[in-house]
């Protein structure tokens, strides 16, 4: 087991994939050399290690990417390609989700597209709306898509090495902000099952649940509720697709109570759909209103302050959670 | 057998699948006639029989081909069978892909025909990530994607060219110019004339080629495949050819200056082929009978095996979304 | 009032919009000649009246298609255009979501973009999924576009006249197979404001959430329902965004229970974000879960059978409402 | 005035304009090294400042230009007050975008630069809307799209050229090939080394030119915007140039030759200027300090301005998302 940042151990996860299964390959604006020069980039290096056969800078052309992975996976390779920010999704939306996700449907299950696209996420680097809107929503809501949103580096590693092999194409939703953070992470083939949420702290009296950084805000917003008396239960996502109902049901079933967060946007957020699951299969132990805490319904904005308020803060989970259960 | 024997062969094999894809579009069209028969629109490649076949001819049964909306003359030549293409078509259980696409993204991996889309522009970027697979794995084989004139103009087709080029990917570019888009024609979508013009923006060969000569398509396909099979990277073939029926057999064509459909239909590909063997007395008109007849007998084996067949369980819809390991 | 099928209503708001407004043109794949010669087509006969100059037919090219729509808008004209089929909606959500949506916030409030988005939608014409995909969720979660899906041919006209002269991006989505249908619509310049719902069925017991063609799925329901003594109360949103909040709540806080039906895919669906708001700003109301009613989270197959399977039914929203009032 | 004075008296406006941008954006470069001054990365424009005066010059102020995330220039030379420019870039409420935007999208309507886009590729499809409203009102304005090299890779530039081609939009497509894309050189990622030649491929003029060389530059812009308002339609302008600093401020350039860097220096477009300005005795030494103080003074101010500036309240991030009626 060794100290890894998050950035580090998603490195290691690439690594241990291309060294295992020569049918592995990643591809991407810069994933060979980059404008940073910064080891705790998860394709940092690996360019020197496995040459440019497969590691692959490409053209800005985020269309032909997804498609080039799409089309590579068709015939057997495992490629895990990278999209530089969130926002540019959308580009390769055609390819992804008409694609990557129907095309074995459309095939009568014939053919089979084991890809990886890796997308860089993140709220808060002061870029701006079109460098800056996580969108996972829409990826989960596209049948045919796996999605996994991990926030340790151990997670990390786990999720997308489990992707990077996953016979059918998964989506590897990377919080940027997170790169830097250090933790304990299992070495070689270490896979996490995709489709399993953890429970980060357990508790009593509420549910919250997250994914991806925002795991963080939940968690500082537990610590400052317990010193208040209030026992809440983080739960960590870590799959969106498929989703851990099983992890989810059972704790609102125990506490009673439920608050969701993320760092999108709240109308239309994946959030809705926890809450929406809860509200049709866990009534009965509802005891409040679930709340969700999520980003303003605005595009990011860049000035500190506004970017600051747009952002779900640990306050704001705290009051959500006080009002689930009775205090303000 | 002497090579000028091999010719007559190929020319012969050439004429039979082009009638097969004529006669079992021909079939749609009278089926799509009688409510109920067929699952949605019917968009068929009648006129553009040779793009098809001179193509697929120059191709080894393990390369790859990516193909679109208009897939019934490609998946035939390179091999699939009219049964279970017809029962798709039909939306039967017994359908290629289980009835899960119909007609319009009919995929048979079987013949190394993976992936079929009809999201228009679609193909390219597929056929980049097959090229890719490829290359990488150091094979010999390539990948042809047929692309319509009017998907010339979709940005991922330029994206995929672009990609293709610069990484010398294993890969034939075929725009079958059919002059439409929809109801649109080439000069009303379209900022060129030649869309093979396009080539030279991606450093790649590009020719264009009479699309209703399987002849000069099979000639210039073997040119540009060996080209890319020896590694020297992508190239482009126009072929200009021409829609017969509309873009769905609902589409009565109101648009359509009927002089030109006159014209083209004078250009027609199969009847070219037939009257120029028979010219060189290489067929008789009672081979020609015959063969007529035997593919006659082998759509109606596909019609008959479709409508005999059932259409799957509501539930099976479930099934095939993912892999599951 | 005239009786207008839901194709004609469309037709006459762009017919009164191009003739009040020289600025509002129309663009897209075949919106002046088309391969179907159909007088119920919402722009069919619009070239022969306002010419070559208003009614552009476009390449295949849904990206400079939504281009050209936000260009035109931010000098001032009101570009009505079109995309074809509802997944090819994914080429065009760089420009509508990073650029329309977003260039306006971008400028600080300097820029405006009023430019209207038409969409055809449908998820049971034999198709299949590259034609068939709902993605009305998408856009709702895409703040600064606005999201009308109108079920009536009144609402059809209505609605489109606001979106084209609204001030902001508006996604107009239209569902294919209510083309035919008739009602009477009002003459001229009859607008509908975005953002209200209506009550199509008054009900007690409860409220049954619907928009678009799934409208009709849900009054058929209510009326066979009605048989067996069970109230539903029918809304069509009309407006996805803006919601109808108020509407929403009202009516759940008198009926105590909540269906939501649309025929997108249910996993991250629209639905969802519906619940969520109820089950956080209703909670006290409710009396029991609230169910969804949507599509398999599955591509849309071809097959008959399937495809009939996969889409929500009549009988599946009446199991839902019997379920919510305690009956089976 | 005889047309010698006004092209005297034009060098030294371009040279002045040039100066302002090389400054402000020096400034940038210390204010970024000096925490918490700037928000976000700084993308600038250091050796490309000729291409943005060279073809904002040729313009008419009520032209629109179309910008992308290395703006500073193109705004500054269409006639952006680099006091709000710079409130913007440290996210002030006083910012042209009142914070909102930040240093990569700029949107300056008060000098018609309506849009500014960070998505790669996004320009073109939107000049296209801004050239067609402009052909619809019947005026004689053009529209000037800026995209990179690396841009050109993007399917949305594809079908903006076609399209603009096909309708004869009056758009100037100028791509300024730096030579890098990120930290990818233009053989890395572009099959072509003139993007130029790809004006082939939509029937438009399309040429290469000295992006360093802010004379010719003007030259061919005139030219160019010259024909387009003549309703000619669009063309393209290769501005071959090279990016000086990283990819933003953080970028220390290590994937990049050093002798590439210390050629190109060599090649400086405002030293160009003034040394020919100085060779043919239309500028003195002394003139062209007293310029140089002029431009920091301007400077200067736009940073005291910007510095005094306050943020916008957190709650206005609500605001400016719809026009509210
Ligand atoms: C992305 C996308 N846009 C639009 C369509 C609708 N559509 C289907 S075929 C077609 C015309 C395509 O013309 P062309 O590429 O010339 O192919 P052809 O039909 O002539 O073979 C269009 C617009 C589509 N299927 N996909
Ligand atoms: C759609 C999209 N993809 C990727 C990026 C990230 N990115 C920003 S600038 C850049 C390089 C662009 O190169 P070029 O077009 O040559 O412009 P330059 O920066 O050299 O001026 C990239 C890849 C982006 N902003 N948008
Ligand atoms: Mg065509
Ligand atoms: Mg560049």
């Amino acid at each position: 087991m060794a100290v890894l940042s998050f950035g580090q151990a998603l490195k290691d996860a690439l690594d241990v994939a291309m060294s295992k299964d020569d049918g592995v390959f990643i591809a991407g604006e810069g994933v060979g050399v980059s404008i940073h020069y910064n080891p705790n980039l998860p394709t940092h290096g690996l360019l020197e290690k496995y040459g440019p056969k497969r590691v692959k800078d490409t053209p800005v052309s985020e269309a032909a990417i997804a498609g080039l992975a799409v089309g590579a996976s068709a015939l057997g390779l495992r490629p895990v390609v990278e999209i530089m920010f969130f926002p540019f999704i959308t580009l390769a939306t055609d390819m992804l989700v008409n694609h990557a996700a129907k095309l074995r449907y459309l095939s009568g299950g014939k053919s089979s597209f084991p890809l990886t696209v890796r997308i860089k996420a993140g709220v808060n680097f002061a870029a701006g709306c079109q460098h800056s809107h996580n969108l996972e929503a829409w990826l989960a809501h596209s049948p045919g898509l796996k999605v996994v949103f991990p926030s340790t580096p151990a997670d990390a590693k786990g999720l997308l090495l489990s992707a990077t092999f996953d016979p059918n194409p998964v989506i590897v939703i990377e919080e940027m902000l997170l790169y830097w953070m250090k933790g304990e992470v299992p070495d070689g083939d270490y896979r996490i099952p995709i489709g399993e949420a953890r429970i980060v702290i357990p508790g009593n009296d509420c549910t919250v649940v997250s994914y991806g950084g925002s795991v963080y805000t939940a968690l500082e917003a537990a610590k400052a509720l317990l010193d208040e008396g209030i026992s809440a239960e983080v739960i960590d996502l870590r799959s969106l697709v498929p989703l851990d109902k099983v992890c989810l049901l059972d704790s609102v079933r125990r506490t009673g109570r439920l608050v969701v967060l993320h760092d999108a946007a709240k109308f239309g957020g994946f959030g809705a759909e926890i809450s929406a699951i809860v509200a049709e299969e866990a009534f009965d132990a509802l005891k409040a209103p679930i709340k969700r805490v999520a980003a303003r319904d605005i595009p990011v904005p860049v000035s500190p302050p506004q970017e600051m308020f747009n952002k779900p803060s640990s306050e704001m989970v705290i009051a959500a959670v006080r009002s689930t259960v009775g205090k303000r | 057998m002497g090579s000028q024997q091999a010719d007559v062969g190929l020319k012969k094999t050439m004429y039979e699948e082009m009638v097969l894809i004529r006669k079992f579009e021909e079939k749609l069209i009278e089926l799509s006639q009688q409510k109920g028969k067929l699952v949605g629109m019917q968009i068929l490649a009648n006129g553009q029989e040779a793009v098809a076949v001179g193509i697929v001819k120059a191709l080894q049964p393990d390369d790859v081909i990516v193909s679109n909306h208009r897939s019934h003359g490609h998946l035939l030549a390179k091999g699939a069978d009219p049964k279970y293409l017809m029962a798709e078509i039909m939306g039967k259980a017994t359908g290629v892909n289980k009835g899960k696409s119909g007609t319009l993204h009919m995929a048979v991996p079987e013949v190394n025909a993976l992936m079929t889309t009809t999201i228009v522009g679609g193909g390219p970027p597929l056929a980049v990530g097959a090229g890719f697979a490829q290359q990488y794995r150091g094979t010999s084989n390539i990948t042809v994607v047929f692309f319509g004139d009017g998907a010339a103009a979709e940005g991922s087709v330029h994206e995929a060219m672009n990609l293709a080029a610069l990484w010398k990917l294993p890969i034939v570019f075929v725009c079958e110019n059919n002059c439409w888009a929809g109801a649109q024609s080439l000069s009303e979508h379209s900022c060129l004339r030649d869309i093979a013009q396009r080539a030279v923006g991606y450093g790649m060969p590009g020719e264009s080629v009479d699309g209703n000569d399987v002849e000069k398509i099979y000639a210039l396909a073997k040119k540009m495949v060996l080209r890319c099979r020896n590694g020297k990277g992508p190239g482009m073939i126009e072929a200009k050819t021409y829609r017969m029926r509309g873009h769905g057999e609902h589409d009565h064509q109101h648009y359509v200056d009927k002089k030109e459909l006159e014209e083209w239909s004078r250009l027609c590909p199969v009847k070219r082929l037939s009257e120029s063997m028979l010219a060189d007395g290489l067929v008789t008109e009672a081979q020609l009978q015959t063969i007529d007849r035997q593919i006659d007998a082998k759509v109606d084996e596909a019609v008959g095996f479709a409508t005999e067949s059932s259409y799957p369980l509501p539930e099976e819809a479930l099934q095939d979304v993912w892999v599951e390991e």
